[in-house]
């Protein structure tokens, strides 16, 4: 497991300001709340997309066009060749249709994890935010504790109780959401405080609202960046920690992921034989999935904090005042 | 790899006589020198001492040790044995003929730690004499009582709790005393006044590395002299690790250890013994060493006599004599349909609507097994039978094996102490004791649950006979040889290969194919003890 | 003063919850572990008496028949008594032996590591963001592709590439065994020769979180009107960084060390079992797949009170380094 | 024709001091009645309770004590969700009063919505053109598609204002309603409140620390001091002819082009003998101390009193 | 453009000894649609002069103090135009030229500025005593710390706040002691120019004529030219000997205050001044009566 989140949460910022200040710089015709939602092309942020995509499309398409992960082969740990793009394991299966498979089983968990975790810490998070006073009270102390409680180890330990037989994917996913909502709660309790003292807010309360249209429809849009940038993290930490659970045997029976991909290189010395193309790949995905995952967050926290939209368009200024000043001294 | 840095690690002056043994031991050493404590730790073998020593691994006279010469009487009921003279503590006390009888009247008081099944007297006639004896013959534990007792000395141990105490400072007659301890190694030292004259490897260290890949590492980086455990890339060892050579024995036979007494509560298709055999011929032994055992593994005899050193006991009525080595999915099948099954639309055979689907057990970090199941997943595929490997713990596994909450499992069956198939059967298909109705109290060494009179009745006439006595046993080998192989309760795969990995630079004297005095394996505590007294530092 | 006791009320809280959620996990989760742990306890020797199954039963569930209340009392006080039962895969040692013996090896690697990857990380991102649009700024996206690498993965790579292909480093254990453990130079540097892998896994894992967060940070508070005031007091532009920028940027890389460091320890767990590192993480695993459940309890009670002690620490001296937090209590 | 009557209002906030909790008085015992065409203005420095008040008044905050009662024109009591539409509120940050996200049809349908005033998007959709005409936005059909963030301050403020009416609001509260608009357009926002309130009869409460506008743009001014109330009376009265020191600080410390460079130079006021138990009443002409006002207005509060003695 | 918006060179001048001259000076935001927040503005700063800046919101009022001292960073830039400090020495400085560390040299030594929000304007890490120390560390050498400490109390004693305070730190203190210690600060090595960007918005209206007295005494004591930017024209016309009122970008009239006031000659001047309802004179007309038209902003 890894801290991909950077260890300052976000600030919280008002998306009034942000929006304000962006339609001032655009100058041309408004754009939609919604449109202004979504992230800034960037060089960095295609590249997620690019990586996410791409690993997704893998996952979710080439499963059908491989053939089968499990047939054997009389060519043990075999270099990659034209036929088999990544070689083989060490019982002559083809790594690049294993591949294909268990980007397609940590792509799942991942997204399931992702959606259990988001879930969890919107409760925790918004419901106790709004509510204030002592469910606030005993849900913010609640994801502390839980924050500072390590997770893995709590994952290792629960796996460890829980016998094989009912150690399905849908066990590990929640034991996995269980110990990972607790950041997210805590961004998310904070944003939601800020938004909830809003005028607006209190404006819709004065209009009459009920308390649950006042979070679906005055705070939750304004949430959106910061829980899509919540689910992402999650996805990527459930990403990372199943592959770590697999690796030690503790995973889900009978799935197929990244992890247990590389528990089974590491069972079949991979390594130490120098079977790159079977060890290297599934670490990479994991890896490269990850990084594509950090790269959108990166632009959605953006969203989330302008002032790092700031650096990044005051970054971009100073590259067209150089190239302005370059073509002022040339004329 | 380069094997760069070696072991200058060490530096200390003794490097060269000092032997880095790493026995598979994963985490931390926990001091326990009792050799009689379930937990006891490596290196036994080299601090006390049995009376002989009995090669497995190759058909040899016992050698002797503590004791000399040993003999039977006519009917085998008494086993007269003279001990060696001039043998002395390792604190200098001497040994006499009262430490054995003092060691196994132990067991009669402690039954928790007779393991053997002892059940005769002992009496000194003098100080270098005494006499086992048994109310009926008992040729067959003969081997038990002279090669598998470590003799300990009675002017200690009468003074201790021998269930409980983990002996900081054991005293033994072995070539070898207790250096200092570390949870992360320990040492064993030249025991200077050993009757056999003070070993040429001055000192053993035992470190504790995670695991068999740790020991890999350690071997590609020279830090370890001998290792027992799967070696990557076996059949090029000379290469990847030039100071290093390898040895095989092949001693353990793999079997699909399974559930297979409905009688007795099993459930599941592995009752059927048409499964079990259609399992048999599924498998592609070929392939499977290939991919799963780097070749290293030799062929089985259905009758689980070792072809290499028990082939003569193999019965005339035994076919094929050793399992086919290619898959024979067409033969695999016809039993299948012969039982009443027939092939479903996914290729998978079922009978009444119950598809032939079955989940093997399997240990978490036994890599070779894992690597096996794979490979045998697929194989049964093709002959129709689906199969699911489950890993588990040690813990979980040998609980569902005693328990007989399983269907299969990957396992291996053991062999006795002297070579010689009867102790096998004696321990995987005697019935009575040995086994347990599922769901009752655990099972004993027969957990595949075989229970078959005439086979009981078989192995109970072997222990009246001599070892020697060919004539009179094969007859009863042959009735117990023809019911195993047609009822497979412990489906034969391969005989595992026991690979070691030795330092052939640093030490000579290691066991060859040609001359293998003792069974090559570091965890083996006897036959390690005979390698670490056999060896020289090269430069020596 | 207030400060601190709030802050040592809610660290006070969350050791209950820990606690409790030692207690609570093996009496709510499917399986029964006495009877594996007694079957194993026996098997290595141990004797399996009533008392014997009771004190397990009250430390992990099980069948007995004394109400909740009754078992979380006698679990408190053997808690209080230090007494966490007997570990079986090291039988006869107790639990509490077998942890405080590996537990130094984790928290000085951890410690060292965490601390390594902070200062480095703190530093670059410092760096980084202070000249927005710099080569190394526009670097600092990459660093994700570390961050988001298993640690075991990378481990296993560098044990390859560093240990295996050059020689640099052991690939194994804390320390040279022919040493005896203890404060001599020897033992240290042999000590320090081992751990330095172990240690590079958690730094270069870890490390892309703090540049990260740190180069955010200073992108927010180069924006704040201090720098300006700063810039415009004509201070030298080092000045500037450090007392200004660097000084508060940082402050919520501090705050967030509870998250970073339950991050960190998770991902030492592993990498500890891939180096046969001597620490507490190699134990868990052990204890794990031998069903010691007695031990891997303990160790995670250890875990968590150690992850909890350390940020209760940083959380004082965060108080030190951010007046504001002072006075606000 | 809505009236209300404000009867010793106490609010008290719980605040977090360490791990002890104590309570702070925000406002106490403040009695003052809103009537219709009437405006009513809250004057007072930054902390002195105003915005407390105006939370109090549409209820998202609970009074620690006190009463407030809404009547109709006949008297009967305003109760329950009615109260919501007859009480509504302009804030005073025009950019953080209307939600970025909904448009601003969104924003003043809902309120007609929610009270059952229209029935049928059609309808809907005419009655919020008609609002927004009636606050000047046009041409509504342009402007009620647009989001907040495409309109300028003063727009978005006239938004919130067609909002607070659109239920059919009879009493407004306006909490600095212009204080964050630029100077230029400030006084065209009052003087669309002051035309709807002739239209619609409003009650008005205008919360302000703007001495000038408070006096041009309302009827009565209560000066608000830490919670209390410290003077009252007619607009003019209490601007022109103070009587509280604080009023006097307040009305010195209000910058005014009438006297270029004057005030300046006086010497800075001391502040530690305002006293606020005293409040004077420009319709009787009397000092009176906080305790008696409080009795007269209703039964003693016997819980603000206990405090005080008590501390 | 039109000749309404053009201030006479004779507006611009001071009948005092200038100390600051401002030509003709632009600044542009270089965005993807390039915004001229300054257009050509131009003033002339006398001696110990209180000159007013007023304007509405982002009428680039911020923008041109920033200029004059040479803050801005990059998308702005200072596309044209001179900015001239006449030394007490008799030295001119051209300020748009100065490099790196002479440019440093001569920030807050000459010229110091309270910024807009200056609440925010303290390092919340530091003690007030540390952050005052920083500056005259950076542009004396050789003093010794005593020396400097005894400056720094100084200094915050002539502002009215206790110099214990130096060991505070700035959350410590109410907004209006922040607002005087960062006036104590721009005063600290006797700038001969002192910029006040919205010093008192934020504060209350009493804190706020505390403050303005303070640095009308101050002035008057220490004979430094302040440049006083703030949108409320009363105000201005209380305390500044001039005022300049900008427009979009442009100064479009300078005038001492009184004839400002009197006989402002700019329509957007007067309806500025139109803005603010007199306190304790007439309601005027237009009051309260809905009749006036309600200017139309657009977007
Ligand atoms: N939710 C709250 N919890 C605790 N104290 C509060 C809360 N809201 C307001 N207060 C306190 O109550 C007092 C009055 O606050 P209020 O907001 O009513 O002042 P105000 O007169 O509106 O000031 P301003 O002019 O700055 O808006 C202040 O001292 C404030 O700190
Ligand atoms: N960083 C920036 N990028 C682009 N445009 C900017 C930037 N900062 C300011 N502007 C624009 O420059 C113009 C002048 O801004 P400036 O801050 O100088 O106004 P101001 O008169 O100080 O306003 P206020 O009274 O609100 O402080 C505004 O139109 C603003 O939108
Ligand atoms: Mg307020
Ligand atoms: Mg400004």
């Amino acid at each position: 497991m890894t801290n991909i989140q950077p260890v300052t949460g976000p600030a919280v910022e008002d998306p009034t300001e942000l929006l304000a200040a962006a339609d001032g710089e655009q100058g041309g015709k408004p754009r939609s709340a919604w449109r202004l939602m979504l992230p800034t092309m960037t060089p960095w942020l295609a590249l997620g997309l690019v990586l996410v995509g791409g690993i997704v499309l893998y996952g979710t398409v080439a499963r059908f066009f491989v053939g089968d992960p499990d047939a054997i082969r009389d060519i043990g740990m075999t270099g990659p060749s034209r036929e088999l793009l990544l070689g083989t394991t060490q019982t002559g299966q083809d790594v690049f249709a294993q591949l294909a498979h268990a980007t397609w089983g940590s792509l799942q968990i991942g997204f399931l994890v992702g959606v259990l975790a988001t879930v969890l810490s919107a409760f925790f998070g918004i419901y106790g935010a709004y509510l204030g006073g002592f469910a606030d009270e005993a849900f913010s102390l609640l994801s502390n504790v839980f924050l500072v409680i390590p997770g893995l180890p709590l994952v290792i330990v629960i796996s460890g109780f829980v016998p094989r037989e009912s150690r399905g994917l849908w066990t590990i996913a929640v034991v996995l959401a269980l110990t990972s909502w607790a950041a997210s709660a805590r961004v998310l309790r904070a944003q939601t405080l800020s938004v909830r003292n809003r005028d607006y807010v209190a404006a819709a309360r004065i209009a009459g609202e009920r308390p649950w249209r006042v979070i679906a429809v005055e705070i939750l849009p304004n949430l959106l960046p910061v829980l899509a940038s919540q689910f992402v993290f999650a996805v990527i930490a459930a990403v990372l920690g199943e592959a770590g659970l697999s690796f030690l045997g503790l995973g889900a029976s009978n799935s197929s992921t990244l992890g247990t991909m590389l528990f089974y290189a590491q069972n079949g010395f991979a390594l130490p034989l120098g079977a790159w193309w079977w060890f290297l790949p599934p670490g990479l995905i994991i890896a490269l999935l990850g990084m594509g995952l950090a790269l959108i967050n990166f632009s959605i926290d953006e969203i989330i904090n302008p002032k790092l939209k700031n650096v990044r368009l005051h970054r971009r200024r100073a590259r067209l005042l150089a190239k302005a000043e370059k073509r002022a001294a040339a004329a | 790899a380069c094997g760069g840095s070696g072991e200058e690690g060490g530096a200390s002056g003794d490097a060269a006589t000092t032997l880095v043994a790493y026995t598979g031991q994963a985490g931390d050493w926990q001091l326990n020198f009792n050799p009689y404590s379930p937990s006891s730790i490596a290196g036994r073998g080299t601090i006390f001492e049995p009376l002989f020593f009995i090669n497995k691994a190759q058909e040899s006279e016992p050698k002797p040790l503590l004791g000399t010469e040993y003999s039977w009487n006519a009917d085998g009921t008494e086993l007269s044995v003279t001990l060696r003279e001039g043998v002395t503590w390792s604190d200098g006390e001497p040994f006499t003929a009262d430490d054995v009888v003092f060691t196994f009247d132990m067991f009669t008081e402690h039954p928790a730690l007779n393991g053997f099944g002892w059940n005769g007297t002992v009496t000194a006639v003098d100080d270098t004499h005494v006499v086992f004896a048994w109310d009926t013959p008992a040729y067959t534990a003969g081997p038990d009582v002279i090669s598998q007792v470590y003799i300990v000395p009675e002017h200690i141990w009468s003074g201790i709790d021998p269930e409980t105490d983990v002996l900081e400072k054991p005293v033994g007659t072995g070539a070898y005393t207790i250096g200092d301890f570390k949870g992360q190694a320990f040492t064993l030292l030249a025991n200077d006044s050993y009757w056999g004259g003070a070993p040429a490897v001055k000192t053993i260290r035992f470190p504790a590395l995670s695991g068999n890949q740790a020991g890999a590492d350690a071997i590609a980086a020279g830090t370890i002299d001998w290792q027992t455990g799967p070696i990557p890339d076996i059949q090029n060892t000379n290469k990847n690790f030039p100071r290093y050579d390898t040895g095989t024995a092949a001693q353990n036979q793999m079997v699909l250890a399974t559930c297979s007494n409905a009688a007795l509560g099993c459930t599941g298709p592995q009752t059927d013994p048409a499964v079990r055999r259609a399992l048999f011929y599924a498998i592609d032994r070929t392939q499977l060493n290939a991919l799963a055992f780097q070749d290293t593994a030799a062929e089985i005899s259905p009758s689980f006599a070792l072809t290499a050193t028990q082939e003569k006991w193999i019965s005339d009525a035994v076919e094929p004599k050793t399992a086919p080595e290619k898959a024979d999915p067409a033969e695999a099948g016809s039993i299948l349909e012969a039982a009443g099954y027939a092939k479903g639309a996914d290729g998978i055979y079922a009978k009444d609507g119950q598809k032939l689907s079955l989940t093997i057990e399997v240990v978490t970090g036994w890599t070779d097994y894992i690597t096996a199941l794979q490979t045998i997943t697929e194989q049964a595929k093709k002959a129709g039978i689906e199969l699911q490997a489950a890993q588990s713990s040690w813990n979980e596994w040998t609980d569902k094996r005693m328990k007989g909450d399983f269907q299969l499992a990957i396992d291996s069956l053991w062999q006795g102490p002297a070579p010689d198939p009867y102790y096998l059967y004696s321990y995987f298909y005697l019935g009575g004791d040995q086994t347990s109705p599922v769901g009752t109290k655990p099972a004993g060494n027969n957990y595949g649950r075989y229970s078959n009179p005439e086979v009981d009745a078989a192995i109970q006439a072997l222990k009246a006979l001599p070892l020697e006595d060919e004539a009179g046993r094969q007859p009863l080998f042959d009735t117990i040889q023809t019911a195993i192989t047609a009822d497979m309760p412990y489906i034969p795969i391969l005989t595992g290969g026991t690979t070691s990995i030795w330092n052939v630079e640093k030490f000579t004297g290691w066991p060859t194919d040609d001359n293998q005095y003792a069974f090559p394996a570091v965890w083996s505590a006897f036959d390690a003890a005979e390698i670490y007294k056999t060896l020289k530092p090269a430069g020596s | 003063m207030n400060f601190i006791l709030r802050k040592l009320g809610f660290y006070a809280v969350a050791c209950w919850a820990a606690i409790t959620l030692n207690f609570a996990i093996p009496r709510m989760l499917p399986g029964d572990p006495v009877d594996i742990l007694l079957a194993k306890l026996s098997q290595r020797g141990g004797t399996v008496t009533a008392e014997t199954r009771k004190a397990y039963a009250a430390l992990l569930g099980g069948d007995t028949d004394d109400p909740l209340l009754t078992q979380y009392w006698t679990y408190l006080t053997n808690l209080l008594k230090g007494d966490l039962g007997v570990s079986i895969s090291y039988f006869p040692a107790k639990v509490t032996d077998v942890i405080s013996a590996s537990m130094p090896w984790t928290v000085v690697l951890v410690g060292i590591a965490t601390l390594i990857a902070a200062v480095i990380g703190v530093l670059l991102g410092a760096v980084a963001g202070w000249r927005p649009g710099s080569w190394l700024d526009s670097l600092v996206p990459a660093t994700t592709l570390l961050a988001a690498v298993p640690y075991f993965w990378l481990s296993l790579v560098l044990v390859y590439v560093l240990s295996r292909m050059m020689g640099l480093f052991p690939s194994q254990g804390g320390y040279d065994v022919v040493l005896t453990p203890g404060w001599n130079a020897d033992f240290i540097s042999s000590a320090a020769y081992y751990g330095f892998l172990p240690a590079l896994t958690i730094v270069l894992a870890s490390l892309g979180g703090w540049i990260l967060g740190m180069r955010n940070m200073m992108g927010s508070t180069l924006s704040e009107d201090y720098i300006l005031t700063a810039r415009a007091k004509g201070l030298p532009s080092r000045w500037i960084l450090r007392n200004y920028a660097a000084r508060n940027a940082v402050l919520p890389s501090v705050a967030g060390f509870a998250i970073s460091l339950g991050f960190v320890v998770s991902g030492s767990v592993v990498t500890e079992q891939v180096f046969s590192y001597p620490g507490i993480g190699s134990r868990l695993l052990g204890a794990v797949t031998n069903n010691d459940y007695a031990l891997m309890q303990g160790v995670f009670l250890y875990i968590t009170l150690a992850v909890l002690g350390a940020n209760l620490v940083v959380d004082l001296l965060y108080g030190l380094i951010d007046p504001r937090t002072r006075a606000r209590a | 024709m809505t009236s209300v009557d404000v009867t010793n209002l106490v609010k008290d906030y719980g605040i977090r001091d360490g791990l002890r909790r104590r309570d702070l008085r925000a406002v106490d015992r403040v009695s003052f009645s809103l009537l219709p065409r009437r405006t009513v203005a809250l004057v007072g420095e930054s902390g002195s309770g105003k915005s407390t008040i105006a939370k109090l008044l549409t209820r998202l905050e609970k009074p620690t004590s006190g009463r407030i009662d809404v009547r109709l024109g006949d008297g009967t009591p305003v109760v329950g969700s009615l109260y919501r539409r007859h009480v509504q509120m302009v804030f005073q940050d025009p950019f953080a009063s209307l939600n970025p996200f909904h448009s601003v049809e969104h924003h003043v349908a809902r309120p007609l919505r929610i009270h059952g005033r229209t029935r049928g998007a059609a309808a809907t959709h005419e009655r919020v053109l008609e609002m927004l005409r009636r606050v000047n936005l046009t041409p509504a059909e342009h402007m009620a598609a647009r989001r907040p963030h495409e309109l300028s301050g003063g727009q978005r403020q006239r938004v919130a204002i067609a909002r607070a009416l659109a239920p059919g609001a009879q009493v407004l509260v306006a909490d600095e309603p212009v204080s964050m608009l630029d100077v230029s357009i400030r006084l065209g926002v009052l003087n669309l409140l002051a035309r709807l309130q002739r239209e619609d009869d409003l009650a008005v409460l205008y919360i302000t620390h703007d001495l000038a506008t408070a006096r041009h743009f309302s009827d009565e001014i209560l000066v608000l001091y830490r919670g209390r109330v410290v003077e009252r009376g007619p607009a003019d009265a209490v601007i022109l002819d103070p009587h509280h020191d604080y009023t006097k600080l307040l009305a010195q410390a209000a910058p005014d082009p009438e006297r270029v460079g004057g005030v300046i130079a006086s010497s800075p006021v001391d502040r530690s003998g305002i006293d606020n138990s005293v409040c004077f009443d420009h319709h009787t002409g009397q000092w009176e101390h906080i305790d008696d006002v409080a009795a007269r207005a209703g039964v003693p509060d016997r819980h603000a009193t206990e405090k005080r003695i008590a501390s | 453009m039109s000749t309404t918006t053009t201030v006479t060179p004779q507006q611009r001048r001071t009948a005092r000894e200038p100390v600051l001259s401002v030509r003709d000076v632009t600044v542009v935001y270089e965005t993807e649609r390039p915004v001229t927040a300054v257009e050509g503005a131009s003033f002339e700063l006398g001696r110990g002069e209180i000159l007013g800046l007023a304007g509405e919101s982002g009428c680039g009022k911020t923008t041109l103090a920033y200029a004059v001292n040479r803050l801005h960073l990059p998308p702005a830039r200072i596309a044209s135009g001179s900015v001239t400090f006449h030394d007490r020495s008799g030295e001119n400085v051209d300020v748009l030229a100065l490099q790196d560390e002479a440019l440093r040299r001569f920030r807050w030594s000459k010229l110091s500025m309270v910024f807009q929000g200056a609440m925010n304007a303290l390092n919340p890490v530091r003690t007030i005593g540390a952050q005052l120390d920083d500056t005259l560390r950076a542009h004396t050498s050789g003093t010794d710390r005593h020396t400097r400490r005894e400056r720094c109390a100084d200094v915050l004693v002539r502002v009215g706040v206790d110099p214990l305070r130096l060991r505070s730190y700035p959350h410590e203190l109410s907004g209006g002691m922040r607002q005087r210690v960062m006036i104590a600060m721009a005063m600290l090595l006797e700038p001969q120019i002192m910029i006040m960007d919205e010093p008192t918005t934020a504060l209350d209206v009493v804190v706020q004529r505390d403050i303005l007295r303070e640095i009308v005494r101050l002035r008057d004591e220490l004979d430094f030219a302040v440049v006083f930017i703030t949108h409320d024209l009363p105000l201005l016309l209380e305390i500044s000997d001039r005022i300049a009122v900008m427009k979009g970008g442009r100064i479009v009239e300078l005038d001492a205050a009184r004839t400002l006031y009197t006989a402002a000659r700019h329509p957007y001047t007067r309806k500025l001044l139109g803005s603010f309802p007199s306190l304790s004179g007439d309601r005027g007309a237009f009051i309260r009566t809905g009749a006036v038209d309600e200017p139309e902003e657009l977007p």
